[in-house]
């Protein structure tokens, strides 16, 4: 068994988390959940700081890169949204950010998300691998279609189609939860062998 | 004017000129799109600080007023005043600094991430029944990727690891695309929305 | 029926994880196709090509993309090559710190062979603006030495000028998200760009690869346990396999028990209603 | 004047605005499209009936994202649902619960239920606890709505918005609990947790059809049928290609490249 304090103290507080499941809500808990949230939220401003001094007060005032005001004032901009007569100038400062954020957005889906999809769905019809493909996206779009105007067409014999494609998303979801399955517990092993490894000693493990 | 027009007018401005620069070929147009792109990380480092203000003025409410279960708030206050003080004095590399992060934050989250495979095998458990198609494919999908992703399967059947790649490659790959797409004919519609102005959401809150 | 109590389920799966841990029993193991097709992109990179990798993951991911990251810089330290470590999210460069250490006991000097230029901001648009103008975003590494002091970045203007980008990445709550990487880096500066994702990002991620945006994947502890098999490097993936293999045993035995009392459930309500 | 090699996506993007653009300017002329029904929508009409007669509480949790650049989409057709669930409960009597997990939510969530109320006519029954920011931490923000749901006997469970890796801790405890769940995210990884643990499940773009639905802005479902529209494109174009390819032609393969 590990005689550091450190390992000690992590082993406490991975026992603390883990009662929230196997137990319930308890004050020990509490108390962890909270250091841990106060680390967390001081960490960002942490690094936030940090960031701000590097890439724009440094240069703003080392090197003279004098462009670098602009996006500095935005940024103060920000802290306005605490202040109630002037809250409304964090506004300027969102805008920006939110039309940048959309305009990548929309120029970068139409390629990323959409085209290379699609052509990467022009396969040939001769296998029958492929054709499960065509098939699959073709009716898991048709899925999608939510207006009468569309869904209008799939009424009749051809209804089989959108529930068809309800069928691939559904094998779609249980192809990645039994994928995250494996994720997870690779998380729990790693809080699992912490403890029999480094806090117990008892793992034959290196 | 200052308090709407302004700020929707930069929003169709800058969200037009981000488009353009990148599908049309003229290098004024280019440079400005970069100079603003440039500016975001910047930008997001004073978000990530604001973004803080609100749990401390939620936290410092409950410490003032003696909500219940107010010391719990105390503790934090103590432990998000020790990681700024020794972050911003002595830098992130400090043994003290590591300390906070490494024995007290790191164990506490990764055990948390960690718990969700609890909830896996609970919900496996009582939700993976063949009680209709649907449900049916959900749960032999399922099953045959956890099989085909662990040693274990090979165990079964050396053909397990092909069943599970197959699945994942093939109709798995196909419901994918499905979402991909409509992902992002639903994004699409989003942005241009955002950047005509005809969605505000961003634009409005406290006035 | 009576259902199984779930807190039983909980502390049965922590101690079914726990016991492989403490006696091993080494199940075998076969190197899957991606596994091998990524293993192959890293392989072509020639001596002296700058590789920039970003550790796009924090605490809880840290257990499947830190063997990765390890296998990746031991590979790549193997072929000469010189690394630039980023992360778009701010824990990251704790993460790249640790990483890198692998690289000294290899005999390989920071600043000249690696360097790690720590946290950049802005996810998407951050990617977006130093892909076209480095160091307008990278002025310092993570141990603030400027920029033009470092060897290794010499002559590192933008994004083409790496032989190849691989994010390791968490997914959604990070800030540079797969997604981001491909838009930015594939379709709108054209650099190979390979991912090591989370297993639960896996699927998501797939079409990405056989669309041919990306030039590899790899995909959570199964595909590190696979690479330090072809590395011929077994680390502490291949040793947390056998646990997997555990768990997901008592977690398909669930579902069996699931269905098979809910089958009898309905055979004796259909008799009940009969009756 | 065009890039060279993105042509034909400047193009795909021209003609999908347009299509979105023309659709919300036809809903806005009072023609608004009609959309299939969605059973998880009654579902929370029901819900709302249910926890009224037990006489205890619904909880609305929009998820972990923000207004900005997590998950903002369907964080924003989230607050949709929030407005309407608001108001049916003020008018039911019934208790509700919505706890957030940004600041920017926050915000918003208070001012939307409050509104809700206004509308409902019980604008004296509003109390200011209804919306609660527990946390920015995903988990710790899980942990508080898991005690929340056990120690105020919450009966109905509603979780519409962007989610990670706390959803299934949520659904789970939510469902030992015995709430009646209803869920929906445009996240794809997290779907597959919610159509296996919740009772109601919307599917990645249901989420904004049927925020559409809910919605006073007809714009929303008017950019639904530009949408529509959109997918269909995407299906001719798809055939086509694949038709082409084999017959061993690449036309279709260059043309987007082109």
């Amino acid at each position: 068994m590990s005689t550091s304090p450190d390992v000690w103290l992590a082993a406490f507080l991975t026992l603390a988390m883990f009662s929230l499941a196997i137990y319930k809500e308890n004050p020990v808990y509490r108390v962890a959940e909270h250091a841990f949230i106060g680390i967390g939220a001081g960490h960002a401003i942490v690094t936030g700081i940090q960031s701000i001094q590097t890439s724009g007060w440094n240069p703003l005032v080392k090197d003279g890169e004098y462009a670098l005001i602009i996006p500095m004032i935005l940024g103060l901009l920000l802290f306005t949204k605490y202040v109630k007569p002037v809250s409304h100038l964090s506004r300027i400062t969102m805008a920006i950010v939110v039309a940048t954020g959309a305009g990548l957005g929309l120029r970068g889906a139409v390629q990323a998300q959409l085209l290379n999809q699609i052509s990467a769905t022009f396969l040939s019809l001769n296998s029958f691998n492929n054709l499960i493909i065509v098939l699959g996206f073709v009716v898991g779009t048709s899925y999608f279609l939510f207006t009468k105007r569309y869904t209008r067409a799939l009424e009749g014999p051809v209804g089989i189609l959108p529930k068809l494609g309800r069928w691939f998303l559904m094998i779609a979801f249980g192809a990645s939860f039994g994928n995250a399955s494996m994720g997870f517990l690779s998380m729990l092993i790693g809080r699992a062998l912490f403890l029999v490894r480094d806090w117990l000693g008892i793992s034959n493990l290196f | 004017m200052l308090k709407r027009t302004l700020p929707l007018a930069l929003t169709v401005f800058v969200g037009f000129l981000i488009v353009f620069e990148y599908f049309v070929d003229i290098p004024a147009l280019h440079s400005a799109g970069s100079a603003i792109t440039g500016w975001m990380p910047l930008i997001q480092s004073f978000a990530v600080v604001t973004g803080t203000i609100n749990l401390i003025a939620v936290h410092g409410h409950s410490v003032r007023t003696k909500r219940q279960g107010w010391y719990y708030s105390l503790v934090l206050f103590v432990f998000l005043a020790a990681t700024v003080i020794v972050g911003l004095g002595q830098g992130t590399t400090v043994p003290a600094y590591r300390f906070l992060y490494d024995k007290i934050l790191i164990p506490c989250s990764s055990t948390m991430a960690g718990m969700t495979a609890f909830f896996i095998a609970s919900a496996s458990y009582r939700a993976f029944r063949a009680t209709n198609t649907d449900s049916a494919l959900l749960l032999i999908s399922a099953g045959l990727v956890m099989l085909g992703r662990v040693p274990i399967g090979e165990f079964v059947s050396v053909k397990m690891p092909d069943v599970a790649q197959w699945i994942m490659d093939i109709p798995s790959m196909a419901g994918q695309r499905v979402f991909l797409v409509c992902a992002g004919i639903g994004y699409i519609s989003l942005c241009l929305r955002t950047i005509v102005g005809i969605n505000r959401t961003h634009l409005s809150g406290n006035e | 029926m009576k259902s199984i109590n779930p807190k039983i389920i909980y502390v049965l799966i922590l101690l079914v994880v726990a016991i492989p841990l403490v006696r091993p029993f080494g199940l075998p193991m076969m190197v899957m196709k991606p596994t091998r097709d990524f293993y192959a992109v890293v392989d072509k990179i020639q001596p002296g090509d700058t590789v920039m990798m970003s550790w796009d993951y924090a605490a809880g991911s840290d257990v499947e993309l830190g063997p990765i990251a390890n296998s990746l810089l031991i590979h790549l330290a193997r072929k000469d090559a010189k690394i630039v470590a980023v992360s778009s999210i701010p824990d990251g460069p704790m993460f790249a710190e640790a990483s890198l250490k692998v690289l000294e006991g290899l005999g390989k000097v920071y600043g000249e062979d690696f360097v790690n230029l720590g946290f950049f901001a802005g996810g998407e648009s951050g990617i977006a603006a130093w892909a076209e103008n480095f160091k307008s975003v990278f002025r310092a590494d993570w141990r603030k030495t400027p920029v033009e002091q470092i060897p290794v970045l010499k002559g590192i203007e933008k994004a083409q000028d790496f032989a190849l980008i691989v994010s390791m990445n968490t997914g959604p709550g990070g800030y540079g998200v797969p997604d981001a990487w491909v838009r930015q880096i594939h379709v709108a500066e054209k650099v190979p760009l390979a991912l090591a994702v989370t297993a639960i990002m896996g699927p998501q991620t797939q079409p990405y690869l056989q669309s041919g945006q990306i030039q590899g994947l790899l995909i959570g502890l199964r595909s590190a346990a696979e690479y330090e098999k072809l590395l011929e490097n077994p680390g502490i993936a291949t040793a947390q396999m056998d646990a997997q293999s555990a768990a997901h045993a008592v977690i398909l035995a669930l579902i069996v028990i699931g269905n098979v009392t809910y089958l009898l459930d309905r055979k004796n309500k259909n008799k009940g209603a009969s009756a | 004047m065009i890039v060279e090699g993105l042509v034909f996506a400047f193009l795909t993007m021209i003609v999908s605005c347009a299509a979105i653009l023309l659709g919300i300017r036809e809903a806005r002329q009072g023609k608004p499209p009609q959309i299939r029904t969605l059973t998880a929508l009654d579902a929370i009409n029901e819900g709302i009936g249910r926890a009224t007669e037990m006489g205890r509480p619904v909880h609305f949790s929009a998820g972990v994202g923000n207004l900005t650049v997590r998950g903002a989409p369907v964080m924003i057709a989230s607050l949709s649902f929030l407005s309407h669930i608001a108001e049916q409960a003020a008018r039911f009597d019934c208790p509700l619960i919505a706890t957030v997990a940004q600041g920017d939510v926050y915000q918003a969530s208070e001012d939307i239920v409050r509104a809700s109320y206004v509308r409902a006519g019980k604008a004296d029954a509003f109390r200011p606890d209804a919306v609660r920011y527990l946390s920015v931490n995903q988990y710790v923000y899980a942990g508080g709505i898991v005690g929340i749901i056990n120690r105020e006997k919450v009966a109905v469970n509603i979780m519409i918005g962007h989610y990670a890796n706390e959803a299934l801790f949520i659904a789970e405890e939510a469902h030992s609990a015995g709430c009646l769940q209803i869920a929906g995210t445009t996240n794809e990884y997290q779907i597959p947790f919610f159509v296996a643990a919740c009772d109601y499940v919307l599917i990645g773009e249901e989420v904004f059809a049927a925020a559409a639905q809910l919605s006073s802005d007809s714009a929303e479902l008017g950019a639904m049928s530009g949408q529509d529209f959109v997918k269909v494109l995407s299906i001719a174009l798809t055939l086509l290609g694949a038709i082409a390819t084999t017959f061993g032609s690449d036309f279709f393969a260059k043309l987007v490249r082109m």
